[in-house]
C-alpha cells in the first residue's frame, strides 16, 4: 500500500475511539459490537501498517516521506503542518505499536468482559492508539507533541479508569502532573529549536541542526536536556519515574499496552528521533547514558523486595527503560530501538502472564467473597498447576527479560552493554555506566526469577477453598499470550549481532541507518569486537543465568507466607520494600510544602490578606475611617464651625498677601 | 487725611467683631459681633469715600438697610430657636451634628 | 432689541426685566397672602401664581436672550450677555423646580403658609441679581436679597428643632461671611477706586494687584466660598441642609450655589481676570480638599439626605475645579455642571421628599431597600440621578464632569484632574450603595413602600429631570452651545487675554 | 457569500445595527411578560449573531488596517464623533461576543426565576456595550461604552447574583472605575496635547491622537500617560496584583455573568493594551522598566494564579485563579511583540473565551442541580452524569492547553513568540503547563472521580437538550481551533503585524506604514 495511506492507521483507531464512546454513553451493554470495533479498528490499522511497512522494505526510501494533512498553526515564520512522516523509525514503531497493540486488545476482550465500564475501555484504548500512532507518525516536534501530551491523556484516563477508588484517580492524577513537568521540557526545547533553526520539521532539524549548531556547545546541550527531561518524565526516568509504579492501578492491559510496550518508550522514541542533536552533545549523551544507568539498577534493585506482581513488573519496566536510555546514550540509537522492540515483545507478555494470573486470582477470590490482595504473590505459589499456559510462556519471556541466550532479550541488551562498555574508551564514566547495566542485569534475573517462584512454584498459598476456582484463562487471553511467546523468544532475529554473522547485514541496524546516518557521522558508535565481544557475551550469559538461579534459590530458600501474615520486613529490605521512600521525600519536600504555599502563603496572606487585604479593603477602609474622623469634626457646635471658617479666612489672606 | 488711622481702626474694629464671633456662646451676642464687623466695614467706606468720591457713602447706606433686614430676621430665628430649647447658648443647640 | 443703553433708565429696566418680573411676582404673592393664608387650598393657589411669576420671567429671559440683547455702551450695574442668561436660566429652573417640589411637600407636613412661596420669590429675585451683578454694590445687595429670605426658609418648618437649627446656624454663619464680603468689597473700591466689575478689571490690569485689592480679593472669596459651601467655610452646611426642609434643601443646593458659582466666575473673571495668578492657586486648594473632604465625609453618613449634604460639598469642589481653570472653557464647564447638578440634584431630593415620610433625615441605606420591586419608576429615577452624580456615562452629569475634566486639563496642569477622579472614585463608594439598596436588597418588611407615591408637581420635576439628564447625555449638542456662548462673554477680559497668553 | 453582502450593502450598515439593534431588543425584552422575554433575548442574541457573522466575509482583514470605519460628527464642539471601525482583531472579539450572548441567555433559561425581563434586558444592554468596546474608534465613544458595560454586569452581580453578592458587585464596579478614571484624564491629556501639536485641533479621533501620540510634547508625559491606560487595563486583564476583584465577581455572578466576564470582559483589558496603551505609546511600553516590570507581573501572574487556583475549595474561585493564569500568557504574548507572540494573544483570548465560558455554563449547571459550588461537595460524578463528566473533562483539557485543542493553540504560540525575547520569563511562564495541570485535574479528580460517597449527588439528572445545545457550539469551537485554527490565525495576523510595527513606531495613522522591514518572524 502507499504510504500515502498511513493516515488510515490515525482513523481506524480513532473512528473506533468515537464508536465506542457514544456506545458508552448511549448503550453501555453493547458488548458485542465493542468486541468487535474495538480490536477490529486496531486489526485493520495493522493490516493498513503491515501493507506499508512491506511496500518500504521493498522500496526502503532515502529521504523520510512526509505527508502533509492540513495547515495546522501558522503564525509569521512559524509554520506547522498537521503531516505525518513515514520512514524506518516510524515504520517499526507503526509495527510495534498496532502489532502488540491488537494482541492488547484481543487480550483485553477476554480480560475486561465482565466490567460495567467495557465500552468504555475500549474508547479509551483505541483512542490511545490514535495518539501514539500521531506520536511516532507526527513529522515535527509539535505534531509530535499532540500524541505525547494524547497519550499522557490516555494513561491518565486508563490508570484511573476504576476512578471510584481514589487511589487510582490519584495515580492517574500523579502520572499526568509528572508527565507534564516533562512535557514542560518538551515545550522549552522546542522554543530553543525554532528560534535557532527556524523550523520544527524533523527533516529541517536534521538537515540544519549540523550547522546551526556548535557540536558540543552550550546551547545543543541544553536543548537536548530539555528534550531529555521530557523524555525522562515520558519513560519514567529518575527522577520523574515516580508515576509508573503508581500506574499500575489501571487495568492490566492498560499496563502492558501503554505502561510497558508503546507509551513508556516514547522517550526513547523521541531521543532516535532527534539523535542529530543528542549525537552533537556529548555531555547530554553522557547524562542520557548514566540516568538510564542509574534507573536501571536503583529500579531493578526496588524490584528485588516487592510482592505485588504487577509492581514488580512496573519497576522492572522502568528498570528496562534505562537500559534503553543507556543505549541511546552511548549513540547506540538502533540498540535502544531494538531492545525497544524485543521489550516490547517480553514485556506485554509479561504483562499480560500477570494479568492472567490476577484474573484467575481475582475469580478464585470472587467466588469466595474473599477480599485478599489478588495481586499479591505471597498468596499465589504453585499456580503452575492451574495455569500451565500462562506458565509456560512467562517462563519463556522471563529468559528473554533476563538476557539468557539466545531469547530477544538477550541481544538487544548485550547490544547496549556493548556500546556502553565500547563509549567508555572514550568516556572511562561509561565504564561504570556499563557495569550498573551489568548488576542491574544480574537483579533483572533475580527477581524475575523470585516472581516465577513465587507465583509458579511451591505450594499454594491462595486458600484451600479458593484453589478450586483457580484455572487457566480463555482462549481469546492465552491466544495472544502465544504469540508474545513466539515473539519473544525470536525476536533476537531482527538484529542479529556480528558473531552470529549472516543475516546481521538485515538486521534492524540496517533498516535503521538513513536515519540514524546523520547521527552516526557525529557520534559514530564504537562496538567492542573480537575477544572484548566474546568475553562481554559471555560475561552477560554468565550473569543472566547466575541471577536466575540465585532468584530461584533464595525464594525457595525458606517458606513464604501468605500476605495477611506477612510480618514487616527489616534493615534494608525495608528500604527496598518501602521503595527507597521517594514517594514519601517527594510528597513531604515538593509536593505539600508547594500546596502549603499556595494556601497559607500565597492565597491566605499574599492574595487575601495583603493584596486584598491591605490595598483593596484597606483603601476602601481608610476612606471611611477618613470620612468617619470628618464626621467627628462636624460636632454640630457653632463655635467650631467659625473657628474653622476663620481658620479658613486666616490661611487665605495669608496666601494672597504672600 | 486720616485714610490710613481711619483704615487702620476698622480693621481692628472688624477683628474685635471676628474675635467675637468666635469666643462668645450667646447667639445675640455673636449677632452683635457681626453687626460690629459690618459697621467697621461701613467706616472703611466712609473713609475710603474721601478719596473715591460718593460710591463708598451711598454703598453705607445699602450696608445698614440690610443689617436692619438681616436684624429682623436674625431676632425672629433666635427666638424660633428659643422656643424649642429655652436657651440661645449655642453649646445646647448641636441636633444637627456627624 | 439687540442694544440696550444702561445709561438710560428705560434701557436698564428692559436689562432687568426678568429680575422685576420676579420681584414683581414676589409682592403679588405677598398681597395674596395678606388675604389668604388659612388653608392648603390658599397655599397652592399662592404656588401656583408663584410658578406664573417665574414662568413669565422666564418668557422674558427667553425674548432677551433670543433677541441678543446686548449693551450699546458700557457695561453698567446689571450684565446683558450670555452668561447671565445662562445663569438666570438654570435659577429661573431650579426656582420652578422647588415650587413644584414645595407644593405637596408643604401641605404633608402641614406648613401651611404661603409666605414660602413669596420668600422663595425673593430669594430668586436676589439670585438673578446676583448671577447678574456687574457691580459689586449690586453683587452685595442681590446676595443679601437671596440670603436673608433663605434663613427664614431654611427655619420655616416651625414645629422643627432641627429646621430652626438649621436657620439659626445659617444664619449666624452666613452674616458672618456677609461681612467678609462686604469688607472685601470695600477694600476692592479702595483699591480701585470703583465697584464697577470692568472698571475694577481694568484698573487691576493696569496697576497689577497690590495688597489692599489682594486682601478685597480674599474677602470676597471667603464671602462666595461661604456661599457655595467650599472647604473650609462649609461647616454649615450638612448641619442645614440635613435640617432645613427637604425642598428648602434643595433649593439651597440647586439654586443659591448656582447664584454663588455664577457670580463668583463673572467676579474672577471680569474683576480680577488678570491677577489669575493670585487666585488659581487658592481656587485650586479650596477645590481639592472640598473634593476630598465632601466625599470621604459623605463615605461614612447613614442618613440619605446628610450624605447629600456632603456630597453637595463635594460638587462645590468639582465646581471650583472648573473656576480654577479660568478660561472660558472653565466658566462653559461650570456652567453645564451647574445645569447637570441642578437637574440631578432637584430630581433626587424630590424622590427624598417622598421616600421620607415621617421624616427624611431618617432616610437611609435600609428604609430604602427593595424599593425597585414596589415602585420601579422612583427607582429607576434615582437610580439615573445616582449615576448622574457619579459622573457616569450616558447621564447628563457625566458631560459636565467631562467638561470639568477637560477645561483642566487644557491648562496642562493635571493635579486637580486626578484629585477629581480619584474622590469621583471615592464617592461611587456611597452612591452605588443606594442603588444596591434599591434594587439588590429585599425591604425591611412588605408595606414599607406603599406609601412611596411621588404627587403630581413632583412627579413632573422628577420625570423631566430624569428625561433631560438622559437626554442630554447623550446628545449634549444644545447644552455645550449654550454654555459655550455663555462663557464667550467673558471673550476680551483680562482673564482671557492671559488665558490666551498661556496657551 | 461576498457578493450577497455586498447586494444589501451590508458593510454599511452592520456596525450601527449591532450596536442598535440589541438596545431595541433590550426595551422590548423590558416591556414583555416574563414569559416571552426568554424567548424574545434569545431571538434577538441569535439574530444579532447571524447579522454579525457577514463581518466574516465581508470585512477584508488583509491589511490589518480598520476596515467600514464610519464617522458621524456627536459632539462637534468637543471634536467628539461616533465613529466605529473594525479590524481582523475587533472582529474575532465582536464574533466571540455575538456568538456567546445567545448561549448566555439559553444558559440563563433554568437559572433565572426572578425578574426575568430586566436581566435578559441588561444582557442586552451589555452586548451593545461590549461590542461598542472593540469597535469605538472615538476615544469619547471607547470610554462610554467601556463605562457603560459596567452598569448591567453590576447589576447582574448585584440582583441575580450568590450569597455575598452585594460586595462582590460594589467592588467589581469600583475596581474597574479606578482604573477607567485615570484613563480618563489621560484620555484628556493627549487631546489637549494633540490639540496644541496639531493647530488647535481638538479632536478625540483614535487616529488623530495616534497621529500626535509620539510627539515630543506627548513624550514628556507619556509616562504618566501611559501608567493611566495601563491600570485601566491592567484591571481589566486583570494582570497581578489587580486581580482580587475577579474571583469576588466571578463566585457572586450568575451564570452568564461568569461566562461574559470571563469570556469578553477580560479580553477587554488585553485589547485596550493592544488597540491603544501600546500603539500610543510604544516608547514608554517597551521602555526597559516598563517591558521587565509587565512580563514580571504577567509571568507572576501565570504560576501565582495556577498555584492559587490548586488550593481554591469553591470551584468558581479556582476558574477565576486560572483566568488570572491565563491572561498572563496573553499580556506575555503582547508585551513580546513577535508575531507568534501576539496571535498567540488573540488566541488565547479567544480559547480562553471558549473553554472558560464553557467551564463556567458547565459549574452553573451543576450548580443549578446541587445548589453549591464547593469542589468537596462532588466526587464520583462520572458515574451518574456521564455527558456532563465528558464535556467537563474535554473543556477542563481544553483550558489546561492539551494540544489538539484550542487552549494549546494560544499558549503555544505565545510562548514560542516571547521565548527569543523573554527567554527566563517565558521559560518561568512556561512552567504554568505542570501547575495548570495540577489545579485543573486535581479538581475533576475531585468532582468527577473519587468515590461517589454523597448521597445528595447520586440523583442527579444528566444534562439535557437545552444544556447540550449551550454547550455543543462551545465545544465545536474548541476541538475546531484546536485542531485548524488558520483560518481565525489568517483573520487576525495582518492586524497583528500592524500592532507590531506600531510597536516599533513604524505606522502613522493617515492609514500607512512607512517602513514594513524588521516586522516579520
Amino acid at each position: 500500500m502507499n504510504p500515502s495511506w498511513i493516515w488510515l492507521t490515525i482513523a481506524l483507531p480513532f473512528a473506533g475511539f468515537l464508536v465506542n464512546g457514544v456506545l458508552a454513553l448511549a448503550k453501555p451493554d453493547a458488548k458485542r459490537v465493542v468486541s468487535l470495533v474495538g480490536p477490529g479498528v486496531l486489526l485493520a490499522a495493522f493490516a493498513v501498517a503491515a501493507s506499508i511497512f512491506a511496500g518500504l522494505w521493498t522500496h526502503p526510501p532515502e529521504e523520510p516521506i512526509v505527508l502533509p494533512l492540513w495547515a495546522w498553526i501558522g503564525a509569521g515564520a512559524l509554520r506547522v503542518n498537521f503531516s505525518l512522516q513515514v520512514d524506518q523509525l516510524s515504520a517499526v514503531m507503526l509495527m510495534v505499536v498496532t502489532g502488540v497493540g491488537s494482541l492488547i486488545h484481543i487480550f483485553s476482550v477476554g480480560y475486561m468482559r465482565e466490567d460495567p465500564g467495557y465500552a468504555r475501555f475500549f474508547a479509551y484504548l483505541n483512542l490511545f492508539v490514535a495518539f501514539m500512532l500521531i506520536l511516532i507518525l507526527g513529522s515535527s516536534l509539535p505534531v509530535l507533541f499532540v500524541g505525547w501530551e494524547g497519550v499522557g491523556l490516555c494513561s491518565y484516563l486508563l490508570i484511573g479508569f476504576w476512578y471510584q477508588e481514589k487511589a487510582n484517580a490519584d495515580a492517574g492524577k500523579k502520572a499526568f502532573i509528572v508527565n507534564r513537568i516533562g512535557d514542560f521540557g518538551v515545550l522549552i526545547a522546542m522554543f530553543l529549536i525554532f528560534w535557532t533553526i527556524g523550523s520544527l520539521e524533523f527533516t529541517d532539524i536534521v538537515k540544519h541542526a549540523p550547522s546551526a549548531y556548535a557540536a558540543g556547545g552550550t546551547l545543543i546541550t541544553v536543548i537536548t536536556m530539555f528534550l531529555f527531561l521530557g523524555c525522562a518524565g515520558k519513560s519514567a526516568q529518575i527522577p520523574l519515574y515516580v508515576w509508573l509504579p503508581d500506574a499500575m492501578a489501571g487495568p492490566t492491559p492498560v499496563s502492558a499496552l501503554i505502561h510497558a510496550a508503546t507509551m513508556v518508550t516514547a522517550g526513547v522514541y523521541l531521543v532516535a528521533r532527534t539523535s542529530i542533536l543528542f549525537s552533537m552533545a556529548p555531555v547530554s549523551s553522557m547524562v542520557v547514558a548514566g540516568v538510564g544507568a542509574t534507573t536501571a539498577l536503583f529500579a531493578a534493585s526496588i524490584g528485588l523486595r516487592q510482592y505485588d506482581i504487577k509492581k514488580v513488573l512496573a519497576y522492572s519496566t522502568v528498570s528496562q527503560l534505562g537500559y534503553m536510555f543507556l543505549g541511546v546514550g552511548s549513540a547506540a540509537y538502533s540498540a535502544g530501538v531494538f531492545h525497544l522492540v524485543t521489550h516490547a515483545f517480553f514485556k506485554a507478555l509479561l504483562f499480560l502472564g500477570s494479568g492472567s494470573v490476577i484474573h484467575a486470582m481475582h475469580h478464585a477470590y470472587h467466588a469466595t467473597h474473599s477480599h485478599e490482595d489478588a495481586q499479591d504473590m505471597r498468596n499465589m505459589g504453585g499456580l503452575s498447576k492451574y495455569l500451565p499456559a500462562t506458565y509456560w510462556l512467562m517462563l519463556l519471556a522471563t529468559f528473554a527479560i533476563a538476557g539468557v541466550p539466545p531469547f530477544s532479550g538477550f541481544f538487544s541488551k548485550d547490544e547496549i552493554l556493548s556500546a556502553a562498555f565500547g563509549r567508555g574508551a572514550e568516556h572511562p564514566v561509561f565504564y561504570v555506566f556499563w557495569a550498573f547495566g551489568v548488576a542491574a542485569a544480574l537483579m533483572t534475573a533475580f527477581y524475575m526469577m523470585r516472581l516465577m517462584a513465587m507465583t509458579f512454584w511451591g505450594e499454594n498459598r491462595t486458600g484451600t477453598v479458593e484453589q478450586e476456582h483457580l484455572h487457566e484463562a480463555p482462549a481469546i487471553m492465552t491466544g495472544p499470550l502465544v504469540i508474545l511467546g513466539v515473539l519473544s523468544v525470536i525476536g533476537g532475529v531482527l538484529n542479529l549481532p556480528e558473531f552470529v554473522g549472516g543475516l546481521s547485514h538485515q538486521g534492524l541496524e540496517k533498516w535503521l541507518e538513513p536515519v540514524l546516518a546523520p547521527a552516526a557521522k557525529q557520534m559514530p558508535v564504537h562496538m567492542p569486537h573480537g575477544s572484548t565481544e566474546t568475553i562481554l557475551i559471555v560475561a552477560a550469559s554468565l550473569t543472566a543465568i547466575a541471577g536466575l538461579v540465585a532468584g530461584w534459590k533464595a525464594t525457595l530458600a525458606k517458606p513464604i507466607t501468605v500476605a495477611k501474615a506477612a510480618h514487616e520486613e527489616v534493615g534494608f529490605a525495608r528500604v527496598l520494600f518501602n521503595k527507597y521512600y521517594i514517594d514519601e521525600i517527594y510528597q513531604s519536600l515538593i509536593v505539600r510544602p508547594l500546596v502549603a504555599i499556595s494556601r497559607l502563603f500565597l492565597w491566605k496572606f499574599v492574595d487575601q490578606g495583603v493584596i486584598d487585604g491591605l490595598g483593596v479593603n484597606g483603601s476602601g477602609g481608610l476612606a471611611r475611617a477618613l470620612g468617619w474622623l470628618g464626621g467627628r469634626l462636624q460636632s454640630g457646635q457653632l463655635g467650631l464651625y467659625v473657628i474653622v471658617f476663620v481658620a479658613g479666612a486666616v490661611w487665605l489672606l495669608h496666601a494672597v498677601i504672600r | 487725611m486720616l485714610l490710613g488711622p481711619s483704615l487702620v481702626l476698622s480693621a481692628i474694629l472688624f477683628s474685635i467683631g471676628v474675635v467675637g464671633v468666635m469666643i462668645r456662646r450667646n447667639a445675640i451676642v455673636l449677632f452683635m459681633c457681626v453687626e460690629l464687623m459690618l459697621n467697621a466695614v461701613n467706616l472703611s467706606f466712609v473713609a475710603l469715600s474721601t478719596a473715591h468720591g460718593f460710591g463708598g457713602q451711598v454703598m453705607v447706606f445699602f450696608v445698614m438697610t440690610v443689617a436692619a433686614a438681616e436684624a429682623a430676621v436674625g431676632l425672629a430665628i433666635i427666638l424660633a430657636i428659643f422656643r424649642h430649647t429655652k436657651s440661645v447658648d449655642l453649646k445646647n443647640i448641636n441636633l444637627l451634628q456627624g | 432689541m439687540t442694544g440696550l443703553d444702561l445709561l438710560t433708565p428705560s434701557g436698564l429696566m428692559v436689562a432687568m426685566l426678568p429680575e422685576l418680573v420676579v420681584t414683581l411676582a414676589a409682592v403679588i404673592v405677598l398681597l395674596i397672602n395678606a388675604w389668604r393664608h388659612q388653608t392648603a387650598a390658599d397655599s397652592r393657589f399662592a404656588g401656583m401664581v408663584s410658578l406664573a411669576g417665574l414662568v413669565a420671567a422666564l418668557a422674558v429671559l427667553g425674548a432677551l436672550w433670543r433677541g441678543g440683547a446686548a449693551p450699546l455702551g458700557a457695561p453698567n450695574m446689571i450684565a446683558l450677555d450670555g452668561y447671565r442668561f445662562g445663569a438666570q436660566l438654570l435659577i429661573l429652573g431650579a426656582s420652578i423646580g422647588t415650587v413644584l417640589l414645595s407644593l405637596d411637600y408643604l401641605e404633608r407636613e402641614s406648613l401651611i403658609a404661603p409666605e414660602y412661596y413669596s420668600l422663595l420669590l425673593m430669594a430668586t429675585s436676589g439670585m438673578m441679581f446676583l448671577a447678574g451683578a456687574e457691580d459689586l454694590i449690586v453683587l452685595f445687595l442681590g446676595l443679601e436679597v437671596m440670603s436673608v429670605p433663605v434663613y427664614v426658609l431654611a427655619a420655616f418648618n416651625r414645629k422643627s428643632a432641627v429646621s430652626a437649627e438649621a436657620g439659626l446656624k445659617y444664619f449666624l454663619v452666613g452674616a458672618l461671611a456677609s461681612a467678609f464680603l462686604l469688607y472685601g468689597i470695600a477694600l476692592t473700591y479702595g483699591a480701585t477706586g470703583s465697584t464697577a466689575l470692568t472698571v475694577v478689571g481694568q484698573r487691576i490690569a493696569a496697576q497689577g494687584i497690590g495688597t489692599m485689592s489682594g486682601l478685597g480679593l480674599a474677602l470676597m472669596l471667603i464671602g462666595l466660598g461661604f456661599k457655595v459651601a467650599s472647604v473650609p467655610f462649609h461647616m454649615w452646611a450638612p448641619d442645614v441642609y440635613d435640617g432645613a426642609p427637604t425642598p428648602v434643601t434643595a433649593y439651597m443646593a440647586t439654586g443659591v450655589k448656582a447664584a454663588g458659582f455664577l457670580a463668583l466666575v463673572r467676579v474672577l473673571m471680569v474683576g480680577f481676570g488678570s491677577a489669575v495668578d493670585t487666585w488659581q492657586p487658592i481656587i485650586g486648594v479650596l477645590a481639592a480638599a472640598s473634593m476630598i473632604l465632601g466625599n470621604l465625609v459623605a463615605l461614612a453618613q447613614r442618613s440619605i439626605k446628610r450624605m447629600l449634604a456632603y456630597s453637595s460639598v463635594a460638587h462645590a469642589g468639582y465646581l471650583l475645579a472648573a473656576v480654577w481653570s479660568g478660561s472660558q472653557a472653565g466658566a462653559s464647564a461650570t456652567m453645564l455642571y451647574l445645569a447637570a447638578y441642578v437637574l440631578t440634584t432637584l430630581a433626587t431630593f424630590g424622590i427624598l421628599a417622598v421616600l421620607g415620610r415621617g421624616g427624611e433625615r431618617d432616610v437611609t441605606l435600609d428604609s430604602i431597600a427593595g424599593l425597585a420591586q414596589r415602585r420601579p419608576a422612583i427607582a429607576a429615577a434615582l437610580t439615573i440621578c445616582m449615576f448622574s452624580l457619579l459622573g457616569f456615562p450616558g447621564t447628563f452629569g457625566f458631560i459636565g464632569k467631562w467638561a470639568i475634566l477637560s477645561s483642566i486639563t487644557a491648562e496642562h496642569h493635571q493635579f486637580l484632574a486626578v484629585v477629581l477622579v480619584l474622590t469621583s472614585l471615592v464617592s461611587a463608594g456611597y452612591y452605588l450603595p443606594v442603588i444596591r439598596s434599591l434594587y439588590m436588597r429585599p425591604p425591611l418588611n412588605a408595606e414599607i413602600h406603599d406609601g412611596v407615591i411621588l404627587p403630581g408637581a413632583a412627579r413632573l420635576t422628577v420625570a423631566l429631570g430624569v428625561i433631560l439628564l438622559l437626554v442630554l447625555g447623550i446628545l449634549p449638542r444644545l447644552a455645550i452651545d449654550r454654555a459655550d456662548s455663555g462663557a464667550r462673554s467673558f471673550a476680551g477680559t483680562a482673564l482671557d487675554r492671559a488665558a490666551q497668553a498661556r496657551r | 457569500m461576498s457578493n450577497f453582502l455586498a447586494s444589501i450593502n451590508y458593510n454599511s450598515w452592520i456596525l450601527h445595527v449591532l450596536l442598535v439593534f440589541p438596545l431595541l431588543g433590550a426595551v422590548a425584552v423590558f416591556l414583555s411578560p416574563a414569559a416571552l422575554a426568554k424567548r424574545l433575548a434569545f431571538a434577538v442574541t441569535l439574530l444579532e449573531f447571524l447579522l454579525s457573522l457577514g463581518l466574516w466575509w465581508s470585512v477584508n482583514t488583509s491589511n490589518g488596517t480598520m476596515e467600514l470605519m464610519q464617522t458621524i460628527p456627536w459632539i462637534p464642539q468637543w471634536g467628539i464623533s461616533y465613529a466605529v471601525g473594525i479590524d481582523g482583531i475587533s472582529l474575532t472579539m465582536v464574533l466571540l461576543t455575538t456568538m456567546l450572548m445567545p448561549l448566555c441567555v439559553l444558559g440563563s433559561f433554568a437559572a433565572i426565576t426572578e425578574r426575568e425581563p430586566g436581566y435578559y434586558a441588561l444582557l442586552l444592554v451589555l452586548t451593545t456595550g461590549m461590542i461598542g468596546v472593540f469597535i469605538a474608534m472615538d476615544m469619547f465613544l471607547f470610554y462610554v461604552f467601556w463605562e457603560v458595560m459596567l452598569v448591567p454586569m453590576y447589576f447582574l452581580i448585584g440582583v441575580w447574583g450568590g450569597k455575598n453578592r452585594l460586595y462582590a458587585a460594589l467592588k467589581f464596579f469600583i475596581y474597574t472605575m479606578a482604573g477607567s478614571l485615570l484613563m480618563l484624564v489621560a484620555i484628556l491629556v493627549m487631546v489637549r496635547v494633540a490639540a496644541v501639536m496639531g493647530d488647535g485641533k481638538v479632536s478625540f479621533s483614535y487616529f488623530h491622537l495616534l497621529q500626535y501620540a509620539q510627539s515630543p510634547i506627548m513624550g514628556r508625559i507619556a509616562p504618566w500617560l501611559f501608567l493611566a491606560f495601563f491600570l485601566a487595563f491592567a484591571i481589566k486583564v486583570p494582570l497581578f496584583p489587580f486581580h482580587t476583584w475577579l474571583p469576588d465577581a466571578h463566585v457572586e455572578a450568575p451564570t452568564a455573568g461568569s461566562v461574559i466576564l470571563a469570556s469578553v470582559l477580560l479580553k477587554m483589558g488585553t485589547y485596550g493594551f493592544i488597540r491603544f496603551a501600546i500603539p500610543f505609546f510604544p516608547g514608554v511600553a517597551f521602555s526597559t522598566f516598563v517591558t521587565n516590570t509587565v512580563v514580571t507581573l504577567a509571568v507572576i501572574g501565570v504560576v501565582y494564579g495556577a498555584l492559587v487556583a490548586m488550593v481554591q475549595p469553591d470551584i468558581k474561585k479556582l476558574v477565576a485563579y486560572s483566568s488570572v493564569s491565563h491572561l498572563g500568557f496573553a499580556v506575555l504574548g503582547i508585551w513580546a511583540a513577535s508575531v507568534q507572540g501576539v496571535q498567540g494573544a488573540l488566541m488565547v483570548m479567544i480559547g480562553h473565551g471558549f473553554s472558560t465560558g464553557a467551564l463556567f455554563f458547565l459549574i452553573g449547571m451543576i450548580y443549578e442541580r446541587r445548589h453549591t459550588r464547593e469542589i468537596n461537595a462532588y466526587g464520583g460524578l462520572a458515574r451518574v452524569v456521564p455527558i456532563f463528566s465528558l464535556i467537563l473533562t474535554v473543556v477542563a483539557l481544553a483550558s489546561i492547553g492539551l494540544p489538539g485543542l484550542n487552549g494549546f493553540v494560544g499558549e503555544f504560540l505565545v510562548l514560542i513568540g516571547s521565548f527569543r525575547i523573554y527567554p527566563y520569563a517565558t521559560g518561568i511562564a512556561t512552567t504554568g503547563v505542570i501547575f495548570a495541570a495540577a489545579y485543573m485535574l486535581w479538581a475533576l479528580q475531585r468532582i468527577i472521580f473519587n468515590k461517589l460517597d454523597k448521597p445528595a449527588n447520586e440523583v442527579i439528572p444528566d444534562l439535557n437538550r437545552r444544556e447540550l445545545a449551550v454547550l455543543i457550539p462551545l465545544l465545536i469551537g474548541i476541538v475546531w481551533m484546536g485542531l485548524y485554527p488558520k483560518p481565525v490565525l489568517d483573520k487576525i495576523e495582518p492586524a497583528a503585524r500592524r500592532y507590531i510595527l506600531m510597536t516599533k513606531g513604524l505606522v502613522v495613522p493617515g492609514d500607512d506604514v512607512i517602513r514594513t522591514k524588521g516586522a516579520s518572524q
